[in-house]
């Protein structure tokens, strides 16, 4: 039997409501419904009023969360895509955000943000979010690439009692399946090395784990052997892992699905020659999606995101430097 | 009307059989509101934002089908390129915004517009209207625009279709008030209530709405009650109205009840409309095939640029 | 009502004198609304997220003055520990969230605090409320909010201070609607008007509001119509003003009115009030000095740490 | 006479409503009252109908000007406090900064951002938001930091065909003098040589440029030459004229006053090492604010953002590197 990405969270979820009356789903329609990507699927029956349909309001939605973690209760909420969180973003950032500091206060909310792009979902359905939460200081930006991390990352996110942006990419819902749920166990705010190398290290995190790992194997036919690190969450961002790994290689490709201005890939890149300087042999590269909205048609959407081939491109690129 | 379930079936059909990606979101059993509201706006003239299930309406104020088929279809003739697809499509310069995802954010869009045929003294006699779903009233977005639009005294039109869910959401865990129509005396505005599946009722309705709003009394709230009579999305079987509520006079076809209307003030014959319906089907047969020869674009001949001056990206 | 006034003002000379950085915003002429609504209120029980112009429903509530000048003044042993000033502070763990800036966000907030009490069986009997200006109501956050309270049917209490103006904005560039109670009916609420000058009037009103909550009638609006008595910040002479509003009813101070009221009603006497003001201006002496002799906030001692678990930031 | 940079702000949209009819304000208290910052002060007697106070309403302040750029009209439209601009976050990122890629008609509105801290302002009156504008397609992001640049940046912006992020900063309002208010005519997209050394540059943008010089003058009295870049725009951020300089110098210090994750620091950095990793003698390193909300209390706040003393010590760490 095997196991989805998208069972996972809801896996997760599950145990977290049983196991704490404190953890409840706010979420549009994840109730009867089950959510937009039935993540939630039957809560509703076995937990009733800890699982609560939210009107089109994203921004009370995190407002109401906030409020009910300050009176001791850890809200999961969903975000039906991560591109509506923009209506919320004053709320998540100003509001969950700053509590901790202003008030010595901590406020467990978890933000589930169905993130990245499908073919076909167009600009507003296929967004990533986690470079501009984790801009704001407060917020931990969480990134699973696995199904076992997605189980096992969103455990912990709904335990800890800051409020964690989680953002699961939507395109390993379905497609990412695994023997089993359970994971090596590394914990949240460390990242894991995929697959060892020596010629260049790829840090990235998400979906882009695996097309970093489908360049590799095309390089491996060549004889390059490349590292993939994932980062698993952006923040906090486990530089040491990554400069370790740098250390190794001497070569460093950040890739990232977001849009190429700021973000996860240039943290990365300055983080490492800022620490890391005397470690590289060659210029550290970054690989991110257009400059442009995500576009809806497939071909566009292929070409405005990385891919093996432009990953593979990009190492080249990298290797010959 | 005809001509957009026509079209609707048509594009429910390609997506099933893959032809389209993404998504398909009709208007099925909203078609009597949209069509009503189109048809009372002035191409050229007036602006219109449609939102999801306003294929009726964008046919009415005379948008072209291929516009609907190209960019269901990715075609890199349509006016949205291929960047943007199914619904979210619009010709701006033509009065006709291209909807982003985001709920409720056209309100204050259309005002805009408005506001710059104000300034430019053009404003006389024209109207601005979009649609808004029972769920999106609940967003800040929707609040925000009518709230501005009252107070500049807008020339504005917003039909809330109120459809008794959002996506599976049911109004009672969407709003408290008995009726949206409830909403407007709170923002001073006027507004009118129709029964969605009455041709006649909501044409009634919504030219008198439509009038006042064009003869400055500021905007108006046009609240429709109806059923969705399709799922949310091509995706989606809808399975979460209750039977009852598909029994009711809510979930009456607005298409079979308007044709039965147009027969019986003798406007036309059961013939006349069995001609339409042939009529529809061979334009959309053809707009379907046009925009199916056509190429997607090419990622290779893309500027990948999001903004009109050089160098500023 | 008292303490809150004689506070302010000696706050407004510290910040006038220099002594306090920022800004000082203050609630002269609405203490009648802000202490009714915190008399209502049951420390330790309910839960109260007041506003810009709270300072007496802060009082009545029982915030301890102490709170307020160290704040104010940037002490390290305020609630904010010299992270946040003035108005921006909060006891989020004895019911009194601590403000954010931006406008018509506590509303949803102080919403998931009943909801939590609700899934804790802890709600019975409980009320949550917050104020708000008649500018703070254009906001999408009120709106989100208080249509989800009605939906949740919480027992919330949303306080509009109609005081004409959004800082230098008058009513008619804000909404346009008589008397912003008209939008209760359309968020399915009940609601109460006001005359934030009246002290009986108001605290009357304010009890039934509350009461009506308590009892489980869902969510209640007061909107008071009054006049703020200063300038939205003291940077601010409140110029635009008109001297007509000034001078009508609405520009009576609630103090005056309320102490006659009072004095009328036989509860005290004038020599009694004087008295009270006696004590007030003591016990505001005692806490400013307090404040000013502590110090500010270490920059060499702070963690500089925004999330309480180590690693994550 | 001498102009300030809120002189200069006031005197652009001047001329630019005198001399374009489309041009035309819209924000809170703008209208009589003149604006929080007396930015628009008289403007409503002279353009009557073309000066709109605006309702507590930023998202739909946006989603107008949008609908009015549609149809012909060049808005400004004035934030209260830049940091308001998250409730309209989604009209910005996903409206206007989508519109002209979909749609291929470009919007030409501006939004004036008072940005950065000033002494109290605490949390929410003193925030940068370049960094998250500019990491979304579409949006033209512009930060003056002269008496002159914000006059003729901010006529340049509003004659733009497209969506501009104008981000002034409130310390410089009233605190940057200048005998004129003409510049040197550089255009927007290009960044300054404020000062040349050449031991070290300086890359930064806004209020920093002038802490950045009065680092650069006490190091100066220690015989260290330190080149000071002004990005003038962080998008376009002209990468050219800051390579020119990191290959005269051989080491970069990247500043901003903006959070520390990501961002224009992040962005310069990442892009130096791409294009001019053999340039460099030394890690490029960088200094923004702490990773903490903005503090109220002026001690607190004063060693939350980088100032000359803290800009000194981060040369001399790169000096020596
Ligand atoms: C701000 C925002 N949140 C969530 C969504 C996802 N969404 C798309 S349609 C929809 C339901 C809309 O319901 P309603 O407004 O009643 O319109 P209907 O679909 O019934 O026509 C939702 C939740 C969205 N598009 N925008
Ligand atoms: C979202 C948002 N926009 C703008 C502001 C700036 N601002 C602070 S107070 C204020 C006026 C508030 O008016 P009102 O709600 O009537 O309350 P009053 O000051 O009259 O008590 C404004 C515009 C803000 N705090 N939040
Ligand atoms: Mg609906
Ligand atoms: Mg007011």
């Amino acid at each position: 039997m095997s196991v989805t990405y998208i069972d996972a969270i809801h896996q997760a979820q599950l145990e977290l409501l049983r196991e704490d009356k404190t953890v409840f789903l706010y979420g549009q329609d994840i109730g009867d419904f089950g959510g937009a990507f039935k993540a939630t699927k039957g809560f509703k029956e076995e937990f009733g009023p800890r699982v609560l349909d939210a009107p089109i309001s994203e921004d009370a939605m995190i407002g109401m969360a906030v409020g009910a973690a300050i009176n001791g209760m850890r809200p999961i909420v969903e975000m039906q895509f991560a591109d509506f969180s923009s209506v919320a973003f004053n709320q998540l950032v100003n509001q969950a955000g700053t509590h901790y500091y202003r008030t010595g206060i901590p406020i467990p909310i978890t933000v589930r943000m169905p993130c990245g792009g499908t073919p076909g979902s167009g600009p507003f359905h296929s967004q990533m979010v986690e470079s501009i939460y984790a801009h704001y200081p407060g917020l931990v930006v969480v990134t699973p690439a696995t199904v076992s991390d997605a189980y096992q990352l969103l455990k912990e996110s709904v335990q800890l009692d800051d409020p964690v942006i989680f953002c699961e990419h939507k395109f390993l819902y379905r497609w990412l399946k695994s023997a089993s749920i359970k994971g090596d166990g590394l914990p949240l705010g460390k990242a894991r090395l995929t697959r060892a190398g020596k010629h260049a290290t790829v840090v990235t995190y998400s979906a882009m784990v695996h097309e970093a790992v489908r360049a590799a194997d095309r390089l491996a036919e060549e004889g390059w052997e490349i590292e993939v690190v994932d980062l698993r969450s952006v923040k906090p961002l486990d530089i040491d892992t990554v400069l370790a790994s740098v250390a190794r290689t001497g070569r460093l490709l950040a890739l990232g699905e977001g849009f190429p201005w700021g973000g996860v890939t240039a943290e990365v890149v300055s983080r490492v020659v800022a620490e890391g300087f005397h470690l590289l042999d060659a210029p550290p590269l970054r690989l991110n999606a257009k400059d442009t909205p995500i576009p809806y048609h497939p071909d566009l959407w292929a070409a405005h995101r990385p891919t093996p081939e432009s990953i593979v491109e990009k190492l080249r690129e990298l290797l010959n430097l | 009307m005809l001509t957009a379930r026509t079209l609707e079936n048509k594009l429910s059909s390609l997506y099933k059989g893959g032809k389209i990606v993404g998504g398909v979101y009709l208007g099925t059993g909203q078609e009597a509101l949209s069509a009503s509201l189109g048809a009372s706006l002035i191409k050229g003239r007036d602006c219109f934002s449609p939102l999801i299930r306003d294929q009726a309406g964008r046919t009415a104020f005379g948008e072209d089908m291929l516009d609907a088929t190209r960019t269901h279809l990715g075609s890199a003739r349509g006016p949205m390129r291929g960047r943007d697809g199914n619904i979210h499509r619009g010709r701006p310069h033509q009065g006709m915004p291209a909807m982003i995802s985001h709920l409720g954010t056209a309100v204050s869009v259309i005002s805009g517009m408005l506001i710059a045929k104000r300034m430019k003294g053009e404003l006389d006699g024209i109207v601005g209207a979009t649609s808004i779903g029972d769920g999106a009233t609940s967003t800040g977005s929707f609040h925000e625009g009518l709230n501005m639009a009252a107070v500049e005294n807008l020339p504005l039109v917003v039909v809330i279709a109120d459809n008794q869910f959002a996506y599976s959401t049911p109004r009672n865990r969407q709003f408290a008030c008995e009726s949206l129509l409830e909403r407007a005396v709170g923002y001073g505005v006027g507004g009118v209530e129709v029964d969605g599946t009455d041709l006649k009722a909501t044409l009634a309705g919504m030219q008198q709405a439509v009038t006042s709003a064009r003869q400055g009394f500021g905007p108006q709230l046009v609240v429709a009650r109806l059923l969705r009579l399709c799922g949310h999305g091509e995706h989606d079987d809808a399975s979460y109205v209750p039977q009852e509520l598909r029994d009711s006079l809510m979930g009456r076809d607005c298409l079979e009840v308007g044709a039965s209307q147009i027969i019986e003030d003798g406007l036309a014959t059961a013939e006349d409309i069995e001609i339409w319906r042939k009529e529809a089907v061979e334009e959309v047969q053809e707009a379907v095939a046009t925009a199916q020869r056509e190429r997607g674009p090419d990622p290779y001949e893309e500027d990948w640029r999001a903004t009109s001056v050089e160098g500023m990206q």
